[in-house]
Protein backbone atom coordinates (compact mmCIF):
# COMPACT_ATOMS: atom_id res chain seq x y z
CA UNK A 1 0.00 0.00 0.00
CA UNK A 2 1.23 3.62 -1.04
CA UNK A 3 0.91 6.55 1.89
CA UNK A 4 1.64 9.61 1.10
CA UNK A 5 1.95 12.60 3.51
CA UNK A 6 1.82 16.25 2.24
CA UNK A 7 2.36 19.69 4.39
CA UNK A 8 3.52 19.71 7.67
CA UNK A 9 2.57 16.02 8.06
CA UNK A 10 5.32 15.62 5.40
CA UNK A 11 7.90 17.70 6.90
CA UNK A 12 7.57 15.98 9.92
CA UNK A 13 7.56 12.30 9.23
CA UNK A 14 10.50 13.03 6.59
CA UNK A 15 9.32 11.66 3.29
CA UNK A 16 6.52 12.90 0.99
CA UNK A 17 5.36 8.92 0.21
CA UNK A 18 6.41 4.70 1.15
CA UNK A 19 5.49 1.79 0.71
CA UNK A 20 3.61 0.02 4.09
CA UNK A 21 3.38 -3.44 4.32
CA UNK A 22 0.25 -3.85 6.84
CA UNK A 23 -2.73 -6.10 8.07
CA UNK A 24 -4.43 -2.93 9.26
CA UNK A 25 -7.99 -3.31 8.29
CA UNK A 26 -8.73 0.57 9.31
CA UNK A 27 -7.16 3.73 8.51
CA UNK A 28 -6.86 3.94 12.65
CA UNK A 29 -5.27 0.88 12.59
CA UNK A 30 -2.60 1.98 10.24
CA UNK A 31 -1.87 5.39 12.34
CA UNK A 32 -1.47 2.64 15.62
CA UNK A 33 0.93 0.73 13.68
CA UNK A 34 2.43 3.86 12.27
CA UNK A 35 3.29 5.54 15.72
CA UNK A 36 4.46 2.27 17.41
CA UNK A 37 7.13 2.52 14.81
CA UNK A 38 8.72 5.51 15.23
CA UNK A 39 8.74 9.02 17.23
CA UNK A 40 8.50 11.33 13.98
CA UNK A 41 5.03 9.16 12.73
CA UNK A 42 4.21 9.70 16.91
CA UNK A 43 4.54 12.85 16.32
CA UNK A 44 2.92 13.70 13.20
CA UNK A 45 -0.16 11.38 14.15
CA UNK A 46 -0.48 12.98 18.05
CA UNK A 47 -3.53 14.70 17.31
CA UNK A 48 -5.91 12.94 14.78
CA UNK A 49 -8.44 16.23 14.81
CA UNK A 50 -5.61 18.30 12.91
CA UNK A 51 -5.15 15.91 10.24
CA UNK A 52 -7.76 14.27 7.13
CA UNK A 53 -7.29 10.97 5.33
CA UNK A 54 -8.03 10.31 1.83
CA UNK A 55 -8.72 6.89 0.62
CA UNK A 56 -7.63 6.01 -3.00
CA UNK A 57 -8.21 10.19 -3.62
CA UNK A 58 -11.10 9.97 -1.46
CA UNK A 59 -11.99 12.31 1.68
CA UNK A 60 -13.11 9.60 4.39
CA UNK A 61 -13.27 8.99 8.08
CA UNK A 62 -10.22 7.37 10.31
CA UNK A 63 -12.79 4.28 11.02
CA UNK A 64 -13.18 3.99 7.26
CA UNK A 65 -11.74 0.16 6.12
CA UNK A 66 -8.34 0.01 3.94
CA UNK A 67 -9.82 -3.34 2.35
CA UNK A 68 -9.08 -2.94 -1.45
CA UNK A 69 -7.43 0.41 -0.78
CA UNK A 70 -4.22 1.44 -2.82
CA UNK A 71 -3.25 4.96 -1.81
CA UNK A 72 -3.87 5.77 1.45
CA UNK A 73 -2.93 9.88 2.23
CA UNK A 74 -2.78 12.10 5.57
CA UNK A 75 -2.33 15.57 5.23
CA UNK A 76 -3.79 18.69 7.09
CA UNK A 77 -6.86 20.33 6.27
CA UNK A 78 -6.83 21.88 3.49
CA UNK A 79 -5.80 25.56 2.76
CA UNK A 80 -6.68 26.23 -0.99
CA UNK A 81 -8.24 29.36 -2.50
CA UNK B 1 -16.54 23.31 -18.34
CA UNK B 2 -12.69 23.35 -17.65
CA UNK B 3 -10.21 22.97 -14.94
CA UNK B 4 -7.28 23.71 -14.81
CA UNK B 5 -4.25 22.86 -12.01
CA UNK B 6 -1.26 24.42 -12.97
CA UNK B 7 2.63 26.09 -11.62
CA UNK B 8 2.12 28.47 -14.38
CA UNK B 9 0.80 31.98 -13.93
CA UNK B 10 -2.80 32.01 -16.32
CA UNK B 11 -3.74 35.22 -17.52
CA UNK B 12 -7.21 36.47 -15.52
CA UNK B 13 -7.74 39.17 -17.69
CA UNK B 14 -7.74 37.19 -21.37
CA UNK B 15 -9.34 34.11 -18.97
CA UNK B 16 -12.36 35.81 -17.99
CA UNK B 17 -12.76 37.18 -21.30
CA UNK B 18 -12.75 34.29 -23.12
CA UNK B 19 -15.02 33.33 -20.49
CA UNK B 20 -17.31 35.44 -20.99
CA UNK B 21 -17.45 35.61 -24.81
CA UNK B 22 -17.96 31.97 -24.43
CA UNK B 23 -20.65 31.56 -22.61
CA UNK B 24 -23.42 32.35 -25.13
CA UNK B 25 -26.70 33.37 -23.97
CA UNK B 26 -25.60 33.21 -20.24
CA UNK B 27 -26.15 36.84 -19.30
CA UNK B 28 -24.14 36.71 -16.38
CA UNK B 29 -20.79 36.15 -15.57
CA UNK B 30 -19.21 36.03 -12.38
CA UNK B 31 -15.56 35.45 -11.32
CA UNK B 32 -13.73 35.24 -8.46
CA UNK B 33 -10.39 35.77 -8.15
CA UNK B 34 -7.45 34.79 -4.80
CA UNK B 35 -4.35 37.09 -5.36
CA UNK B 36 -1.67 36.32 -2.60
CA UNK B 37 -1.81 39.23 0.53
CA UNK B 38 0.77 39.98 2.57
CA UNK B 39 0.59 38.59 5.93
CA UNK B 40 0.98 41.45 7.49
CA UNK B 41 2.32 45.09 6.56
CA UNK B 42 5.03 44.07 4.24
CA UNK B 43 6.22 40.79 6.35
CA UNK B 44 5.25 38.51 3.30
CA UNK B 45 8.40 37.18 1.65
CA UNK B 46 7.12 34.47 -0.74
CA UNK B 47 4.38 31.60 -0.42
CA UNK B 48 4.64 28.51 -1.92
CA UNK B 49 1.07 25.60 -2.70
CA UNK B 50 1.68 22.62 -2.37
CA UNK B 51 -1.06 19.82 -3.57
CA UNK B 52 -1.72 16.53 -3.98
CA UNK B 53 -1.47 15.53 -7.91
CA UNK B 54 -4.61 13.62 -9.02
CA UNK B 55 -6.67 14.24 -5.85
CA UNK B 56 -6.86 17.52 -6.74
CA UNK B 57 -7.81 17.32 -10.39
CA UNK B 58 -10.24 14.72 -9.12
CA UNK B 59 -11.31 16.73 -6.46
CA UNK B 60 -11.86 19.89 -8.56
CA UNK B 61 -13.98 17.94 -11.10
CA UNK B 62 -16.30 16.69 -8.49
CA UNK B 63 -16.89 19.61 -7.08
CA UNK B 64 -17.92 21.24 -10.57
CA UNK B 65 -19.70 18.80 -11.83
CA UNK B 66 -22.14 19.37 -8.65
CA UNK B 67 -22.16 22.85 -8.93
CA UNK B 68 -23.23 22.42 -12.74
CA UNK B 69 -26.24 19.78 -11.46
CA UNK B 70 -27.34 22.54 -8.92
CA UNK B 71 -27.44 25.44 -10.56
CA UNK B 72 -28.28 26.37 -14.22
CA UNK B 73 -24.93 26.77 -15.23
CA UNK B 74 -24.06 27.35 -19.20
CA UNK B 75 -20.58 26.88 -17.90
CA UNK B 76 -17.77 27.16 -15.30
CA UNK B 77 -14.13 27.26 -15.17
CA UNK B 78 -11.74 26.58 -12.21
CA UNK B 79 -7.76 27.23 -12.67
CA UNK B 80 -5.55 26.96 -9.45
CA UNK B 81 -2.07 27.35 -9.47
CA UNK B 82 0.65 25.53 -7.18
CA UNK B 83 4.48 26.39 -6.45
CA UNK B 84 5.91 29.23 -5.39
CA UNK B 85 4.20 32.88 -6.08
CA UNK B 86 4.62 36.44 -4.57
CA UNK B 87 2.66 38.91 -2.82
CA UNK B 88 0.20 40.16 -5.93
CA UNK B 89 0.53 37.23 -7.77
CA UNK B 90 -3.22 35.70 -8.30
CA UNK B 91 -3.06 31.90 -7.01
CA UNK B 92 -6.33 30.76 -8.44
CA UNK B 93 -9.68 31.70 -10.45
CA UNK B 94 -13.10 30.49 -10.28
CA UNK B 95 -15.74 31.52 -13.02
CA UNK B 96 -19.71 30.85 -13.26
CA UNK B 97 -22.06 31.74 -16.42
CA UNK B 98 -25.97 31.50 -16.05
CA UNK B 99 -28.99 32.92 -17.54
CA UNK B 100 -30.04 34.27 -14.06
CA UNK B 101 -27.33 36.45 -11.49
CA UNK B 102 -28.42 34.76 -8.55
CA UNK B 103 -27.44 31.31 -9.70
CA UNK B 104 -23.75 32.79 -10.97
CA UNK B 105 -23.62 34.55 -7.48
CA UNK B 106 -24.78 31.14 -5.38
CA UNK B 107 -22.68 28.64 -7.97
CA UNK B 108 -19.26 30.84 -7.73
CA UNK B 109 -19.75 30.54 -3.94
CA UNK B 110 -20.30 27.13 -3.73
CA UNK B 111 -17.22 26.89 -5.89
CA UNK B 112 -15.21 28.75 -3.23
CA UNK B 113 -16.08 27.55 -0.18
CA UNK B 114 -15.95 23.78 -1.54
CA UNK B 115 -12.62 24.46 -2.73
CA UNK B 116 -10.87 26.12 -0.05
CA UNK B 117 -12.32 22.76 2.30
CA UNK B 118 -12.26 19.76 0.15
CA UNK B 119 -9.24 20.24 -2.73
CA UNK B 120 -5.84 19.16 -1.71
CA UNK B 121 -4.21 22.15 -1.60
CA UNK B 122 -1.89 23.39 1.70
CA UNK B 123 -0.41 27.33 1.72
CA UNK B 124 3.29 28.17 3.57
CA UNK B 125 4.01 31.12 3.84
CA UNK B 126 8.27 32.55 3.51
CA UNK B 127 8.33 35.85 5.76
CA UNK B 128 10.99 38.22 4.78
CA UNK B 129 12.63 37.13 8.99
CA UNK B 130 13.57 34.08 7.57
CA UNK B 131 10.43 32.19 9.36
CA UNK B 132 8.07 30.24 7.74
CA UNK B 133 4.31 28.96 8.82
CA UNK B 134 1.59 26.72 7.50
CA UNK B 135 -1.08 28.21 6.85
CA UNK B 136 -3.81 26.86 9.37
CA UNK B 137 -7.45 26.28 8.11
CA UNK B 138 -10.01 29.01 9.64
CA UNK B 139 -13.05 27.15 11.23
CA UNK B 140 -14.94 29.50 9.30
CA UNK B 141 -13.91 28.04 5.99
CA UNK B 142 -15.18 24.48 7.40
CA UNK B 143 -18.35 26.01 8.67
CA UNK B 144 -19.07 28.11 5.25
CA UNK B 145 -20.36 24.30 3.89
CA UNK B 146 -23.21 24.09 6.65
CA UNK B 147 -25.05 26.20 3.96
CA UNK B 148 -24.93 24.33 0.71
CA UNK C 1 -13.75 53.45 -6.63
CA UNK C 2 -14.67 54.08 -10.16
CA UNK C 3 -17.88 54.72 -11.50
CA UNK C 4 -18.65 54.79 -15.50
CA UNK C 5 -21.33 55.61 -17.56
CA UNK C 6 -20.69 55.39 -21.09
CA UNK C 7 -21.80 54.64 -24.44
CA UNK C 8 -18.07 52.93 -25.77
CA UNK C 9 -17.82 49.15 -25.18
CA UNK C 10 -15.26 48.22 -22.53
CA UNK C 11 -12.54 45.60 -22.33
CA UNK C 12 -14.01 43.64 -19.27
CA UNK C 13 -10.76 41.14 -19.23
CA UNK C 14 -8.07 44.45 -19.32
CA UNK C 15 -10.72 46.00 -16.83
CA UNK C 16 -10.63 43.17 -14.71
CA UNK C 17 -6.84 42.60 -14.84
CA UNK C 18 -6.60 46.47 -13.78
CA UNK C 19 -8.61 46.39 -10.44
CA UNK C 20 -6.54 43.12 -9.81
CA UNK C 21 -4.26 44.39 -9.68
CA UNK C 22 -4.63 47.46 -8.03
CA UNK C 23 -6.59 46.10 -5.20
CA UNK C 24 -3.06 45.37 -3.36
CA UNK C 25 -4.02 43.46 -0.44
CA UNK C 26 -7.04 42.45 -1.08
CA UNK C 27 -6.69 38.67 -1.75
CA UNK C 28 -10.29 38.49 -3.05
CA UNK C 29 -11.85 39.94 -5.87
CA UNK C 30 -15.22 39.27 -7.35
CA UNK C 31 -16.41 40.76 -10.99
CA UNK C 32 -19.79 40.70 -12.21
CA UNK C 33 -20.55 40.83 -15.79
CA UNK C 34 -23.99 41.32 -17.64
CA UNK C 35 -24.15 40.12 -21.54
CA UNK C 36 -26.98 40.94 -23.64
CA UNK C 37 -28.42 37.67 -24.02
CA UNK C 38 -31.29 36.29 -26.76
CA UNK C 39 -35.00 36.73 -26.17
CA UNK C 40 -35.77 33.64 -27.63
CA UNK C 41 -34.13 31.12 -29.51
CA UNK C 42 -32.47 33.66 -32.21
CA UNK C 43 -34.91 36.42 -31.94
CA UNK C 44 -32.83 39.33 -30.77
CA UNK C 45 -31.88 41.68 -33.43
CA UNK C 46 -30.68 44.48 -31.03
CA UNK C 47 -30.69 46.17 -27.45
CA UNK C 48 -31.17 49.85 -26.79
CA UNK C 49 -30.52 50.94 -22.78
CA UNK C 50 -31.66 54.58 -22.45
CA UNK C 51 -30.78 56.28 -19.20
CA UNK C 52 -31.04 59.64 -16.71
CA UNK C 53 -27.65 61.38 -17.41
CA UNK C 54 -26.68 63.21 -13.72
CA UNK C 55 -29.02 61.09 -11.82
CA UNK C 56 -27.41 58.01 -13.34
CA UNK C 57 -23.80 58.46 -12.04
CA UNK C 58 -25.29 60.05 -8.54
CA UNK C 59 -27.51 56.86 -8.20
CA UNK C 60 -24.26 54.72 -9.00
CA UNK C 61 -21.80 56.63 -7.12
CA UNK C 62 -24.39 56.42 -3.78
CA UNK C 63 -24.89 52.57 -4.41
CA UNK C 64 -20.74 52.03 -4.40
CA UNK C 65 -20.26 54.06 -1.46
CA UNK C 66 -22.79 52.29 0.58
CA UNK C 67 -21.40 49.07 -0.23
CA UNK C 68 -17.99 50.31 0.60
CA UNK C 69 -19.32 51.61 3.93
CA UNK C 70 -20.98 48.36 4.59
CA UNK C 71 -18.25 46.04 3.64
CA UNK C 72 -14.85 45.86 3.92
CA UNK C 73 -13.96 46.55 0.64
CA UNK C 74 -10.44 47.48 -0.45
CA UNK C 75 -11.99 48.99 -3.77
CA UNK C 76 -15.06 48.79 -5.86
CA UNK C 77 -15.89 49.79 -9.57
CA UNK C 78 -19.10 49.78 -11.49
CA UNK C 79 -18.93 50.41 -15.55
CA UNK C 80 -22.55 50.94 -17.10
CA UNK C 81 -23.05 51.36 -21.05
CA UNK C 82 -26.07 52.84 -22.66
CA UNK C 83 -26.99 52.95 -26.53
CA UNK C 84 -27.43 50.36 -28.80
CA UNK C 85 -25.46 46.52 -28.12
CA UNK C 86 -25.84 43.35 -29.67
CA UNK C 87 -26.22 40.29 -28.37
CA UNK C 88 -23.17 38.66 -26.63
CA UNK C 89 -22.14 42.10 -26.08
CA UNK C 90 -21.37 43.29 -22.53
CA UNK C 91 -23.71 46.07 -20.89
CA UNK C 92 -22.19 46.29 -17.81
CA UNK C 93 -19.72 45.24 -14.72
CA UNK C 94 -19.59 45.45 -11.11
CA UNK C 95 -16.25 44.79 -9.46
CA UNK C 96 -15.38 44.43 -5.79
CA UNK C 97 -12.03 43.55 -3.72
CA UNK C 98 -11.66 42.50 0.01
CA UNK C 99 -9.31 40.54 2.67
CA UNK C 100 -12.24 38.60 2.33
CA UNK C 101 -14.17 36.35 0.52
CA UNK C 102 -17.58 36.45 2.02
CA UNK C 103 -17.37 40.16 2.32
CA UNK C 104 -16.37 40.73 -1.67
CA UNK C 105 -19.68 38.18 -2.74
CA UNK C 106 -22.07 40.21 -0.41
CA UNK C 107 -20.60 43.70 -1.66
CA UNK C 108 -20.50 42.20 -5.73
CA UNK C 109 -24.66 41.12 -5.26
CA UNK C 110 -25.56 44.05 -3.03
CA UNK C 111 -24.51 46.28 -5.49
CA UNK C 112 -25.93 44.40 -8.21
CA UNK C 113 -29.15 44.17 -6.33
CA UNK C 114 -29.14 47.86 -6.74
CA UNK C 115 -28.09 48.93 -9.72
CA UNK C 116 -30.75 46.54 -11.03
CA UNK C 117 -33.85 48.41 -9.52
CA UNK C 118 -32.38 52.04 -8.23
CA UNK C 119 -29.97 53.03 -11.59
CA UNK C 120 -32.02 54.79 -14.24
CA UNK C 121 -31.17 52.51 -17.07
CA UNK C 122 -34.13 50.93 -19.03
CA UNK C 123 -33.59 48.44 -22.10
CA UNK C 124 -35.80 47.77 -24.97
CA UNK C 125 -35.61 44.50 -27.11
CA UNK C 126 -35.60 45.45 -30.80
CA UNK C 127 -36.37 41.92 -32.29
CA UNK C 128 -36.11 40.54 -35.87
CA UNK C 129 -39.37 40.42 -36.87
CA UNK C 130 -39.62 44.29 -36.58
CA UNK C 131 -41.25 44.72 -33.47
CA UNK C 132 -40.19 46.33 -30.14
CA UNK C 133 -40.66 46.02 -26.32
CA UNK C 134 -39.31 47.83 -23.21
CA UNK C 135 -37.81 45.29 -21.04
CA UNK C 136 -40.57 44.79 -17.86
CA UNK C 137 -39.08 45.32 -14.59
CA UNK C 138 -39.72 42.02 -12.60
CA UNK C 139 -40.85 41.98 -8.97
CA UNK C 140 -37.93 39.57 -7.94
CA UNK C 141 -35.68 42.42 -8.62
CA UNK C 142 -37.47 44.88 -6.34
CA UNK C 143 -37.80 41.50 -4.03
CA UNK C 144 -34.07 41.09 -4.04
CA UNK C 145 -33.25 44.08 -2.12
CA UNK C 146 -35.60 43.40 1.12
CA UNK C 147 -32.48 41.09 1.51
CA UNK C 148 -29.90 43.83 2.73
CA UNK D 1 -39.84 73.48 -13.02
CA UNK D 2 -38.42 71.20 -15.88
CA UNK D 3 -40.16 67.61 -15.98
CA UNK D 4 -38.32 64.86 -17.79
CA UNK D 5 -39.61 61.47 -19.08
CA UNK D 6 -38.20 58.34 -20.22
CA UNK D 7 -38.70 55.01 -21.68
CA UNK D 8 -42.36 54.15 -22.69
CA UNK D 9 -43.55 57.49 -20.67
CA UNK D 10 -41.07 59.40 -22.85
CA UNK D 11 -42.52 58.00 -25.74
CA UNK D 12 -46.09 57.57 -24.57
CA UNK D 13 -46.19 61.62 -24.11
CA UNK D 14 -44.06 62.41 -27.41
CA UNK D 15 -41.07 64.34 -25.62
CA UNK D 16 -38.31 64.13 -23.75
CA UNK D 17 -38.43 67.10 -21.71
CA UNK D 18 -40.59 70.32 -21.60
CA UNK D 19 -40.60 73.45 -19.08
CA UNK D 20 -43.79 73.15 -16.50
CA UNK D 21 -45.31 76.13 -14.74
CA UNK D 22 -47.06 74.73 -11.73
CA UNK D 23 -48.92 75.55 -8.34
CA UNK D 24 -48.81 72.04 -7.70
CA UNK D 25 -47.88 71.41 -4.24
CA UNK D 26 -47.20 67.87 -4.58
CA UNK D 27 -46.44 65.18 -7.83
CA UNK D 28 -49.49 63.95 -7.21
CA UNK D 29 -51.45 67.28 -7.96
CA UNK D 30 -48.70 67.55 -10.76
CA UNK D 31 -49.51 64.26 -12.44
CA UNK D 32 -53.25 65.23 -12.00
CA UNK D 33 -52.55 68.60 -13.38
CA UNK D 34 -50.68 67.35 -16.19
CA UNK D 35 -53.18 64.32 -16.60
CA UNK D 36 -56.18 66.95 -17.21
CA UNK D 37 -54.20 68.80 -20.00
CA UNK D 38 -54.08 65.88 -22.53
CA UNK D 39 -54.55 62.47 -23.37
CA UNK D 40 -51.46 61.69 -24.00
CA UNK D 41 -50.24 62.39 -20.72
CA UNK D 42 -54.06 60.76 -18.84
CA UNK D 43 -52.76 57.46 -21.02
CA UNK D 44 -48.63 57.78 -19.50
CA UNK D 45 -50.10 58.55 -15.87
CA UNK D 46 -53.44 56.28 -15.93
CA UNK D 47 -51.24 53.84 -13.39
CA UNK D 48 -49.26 55.15 -11.31
CA UNK D 49 -47.90 51.59 -9.72
CA UNK D 50 -46.23 51.28 -12.80
CA UNK D 51 -43.96 54.62 -12.37
CA UNK D 52 -41.51 55.93 -10.53
CA UNK D 53 -40.43 59.68 -9.82
CA UNK D 54 -37.49 61.43 -9.38
CA UNK D 55 -36.98 64.80 -7.58
CA UNK D 56 -34.06 66.68 -8.36
CA UNK D 57 -32.09 62.79 -9.47
CA UNK D 58 -33.53 61.21 -6.15
CA UNK D 59 -36.10 58.83 -5.98
CA UNK D 60 -39.13 60.35 -4.40
CA UNK D 61 -42.64 58.77 -3.58
CA UNK D 62 -46.02 60.76 -5.57
CA UNK D 63 -46.72 62.54 -2.28
CA UNK D 64 -43.53 64.01 -1.90
CA UNK D 65 -43.45 67.83 -1.92
CA UNK D 66 -42.28 70.17 -4.65
CA UNK D 67 -41.14 73.03 -3.24
CA UNK D 68 -37.70 73.98 -4.20
CA UNK D 69 -37.82 71.39 -6.77
CA UNK D 70 -36.04 72.01 -10.08
CA UNK D 71 -36.22 69.03 -11.76
CA UNK D 72 -39.18 66.19 -11.46
CA UNK D 73 -38.70 62.81 -13.73
CA UNK D 74 -40.78 60.70 -14.65
CA UNK D 75 -40.26 57.00 -15.59
CA UNK D 76 -41.02 52.84 -15.34
CA UNK D 77 -39.17 50.89 -12.82
CA UNK D 78 -35.50 50.58 -13.65
CA UNK D 79 -33.69 47.64 -15.60
CA UNK D 80 -30.57 47.84 -15.51
CA UNK D 81 -27.62 45.65 -15.18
Amino acid sequence: MDVLYFAWVRERIGIPREQVETEAATVAELVAELSAREDRYAAAFADLSALRVALDQDLMDFDASLAGVREVAFFPPMTGG
Amino acid sequence: MKIAVQQAPFDFGAEAEAFSAGATGAGAVVTFTGVVRDAEEGSLSAMEIEHYPGMTERALTKITEEAMRRWSLADALVIHRYGRMETGDQIMMVATASRHRKDAFEAAEYLMDYLKSRAPFWKKEFLKNGNSDWVEAKDADEDALTRW
